[in-house]
């Protein structure tokens, strides 16, 4: 199975939550964006009950749960906005 | 031309940007910092924002809203950073022929950019600060 | 304190008179002199009032408003005299803790503003001129 | 029958019509608005065609046509207005 690299973006809350604003990961062909959110859980206490994933960018797009990540991705978690 | 700016908004700058000698009404939008948000004490803003992402929406929403009302012209700056009480944080300019155009006009894009747009606000009070909108969604 | 004026409108100073603390969102509306009315070349309008009751009128509607939306602050000026294209007419500002009662304040002020204060406008083009609403009526 | 004095002013087109921006009537008791708008038409061939009277003030505010003056009124004659 081949490894794929995707750059994993944090905003806002995430960010804070995170530690980080980046984050390249080698994810498994196949892999979602929903399958990332729920890595992210595993990882972070914070997260544990956010058992739906926020709104979801995929290269600066917003996109479904669902999508497959392709090499090279740029992929976001997006809170609940609040411009304006 | 950028839809973002950590600098304060000026507002009237905008206006002038948008005006034609066709244009018989304008109306400018803005938003501002509040000193209160759900009963809080707020005592400024700090707004992040997911920028090259938060720049296409932006523009997808004065496409759309141009395509909506076709004879009016639009103009939209955020600014992001921290902000305290007063200080502007968006500023919408929508002039037309005629006046109804320009308020719905303006209307549509305040309210589609705070649907769409990856723009976030951490609010600081005396109590501590909190990005908005997160705290209970789970 | 006037809501007629002989002079240039400074919408900026019209907005700093009316924004508190607990506002998070201001509506200005400008009324400008367009090219074009009714297909004919405009260049400039003189406008004209019974200035004692155009005041009251203006008054009335500034109270009618502020009943219908009590959190809304209200500020609005007319110019009158000779003006030219790109130039304001009339300023309204409408400033609230949320945008919506805002924009409807503003529009309510500007509808009822046209519809019943006593100020009139003569219009003038490269074909001479007019007072608007007046031919064809009887 | 006594005679009374009303103050008459004219505005935008109605004054340059009649010329001047006011002018002291000396009425019949019982004269309403309306019988002054008659008397105008009669006096200015452009009001001739004007059978029925633009919107009315008294003393400042807006009344009907059939309004009774009084001694030391002051009455317009509001052509469509145009502000804004």
């Amino acid at each position: 199975m081949q490894l794929m690299k995707v750059r994993l973006l944090f905003f806002a809350v995430l960010r804070d939550i995170a530690g980080t604003d980046v984050r390249e990961l080698a994810v498994d062909e196949g892999t979602t964006a929903r399958d990332v959110w729920q890595s992210l859980r595993n990882e972070f206490a914070k997260l544990t009950d956010y058992t739906q994933p926020p709104m979801i960018a995929v290269n600066e797009s917003y996109a479904e749960p669902e999508t497959i990540l392709r090499d090279g991705d740029e992929l976001a978690f997006i809170p609940p906005v609040a411009g304006g | 031309m950028s839809y973002l700016t950590d600098d304060p908004i000026d507002a009237h700058a905008l206006v002038a940007r948008v005006m034609r000698p066709s244009d018989g009404a304008y109306v400018l939008f803005e938003g501002v910092v509040r000193n209160h948000h759900e009963g809080k004490t707020v005592e400024s803003i700090f707004y992040d924002a997911y920028r090259p992402m938060a720049e296409k929406e932006i523009d997808a929403i004065v496409r759309e809203t141009t395509a909506h009302y076709p004879d009016v012209a639009l103009a939209v700056v955020h600014r992001l950073g921290h902000l305290v009480v007063g200080d502007s944080s968006i500023a919408i300019v929508a002039s037309s022929t005629h006046r109804a155009e320009a308020f719905e006009a303006c209307r549509m894009m305040i309210d589609r950019i705070k649907d769409t747009v990856p723009i976030w606000k951490k609010e600081r009070g005396p109590n501590g600060e909190e990005w908005v909108g997160w705290q209970g969604r789970c």
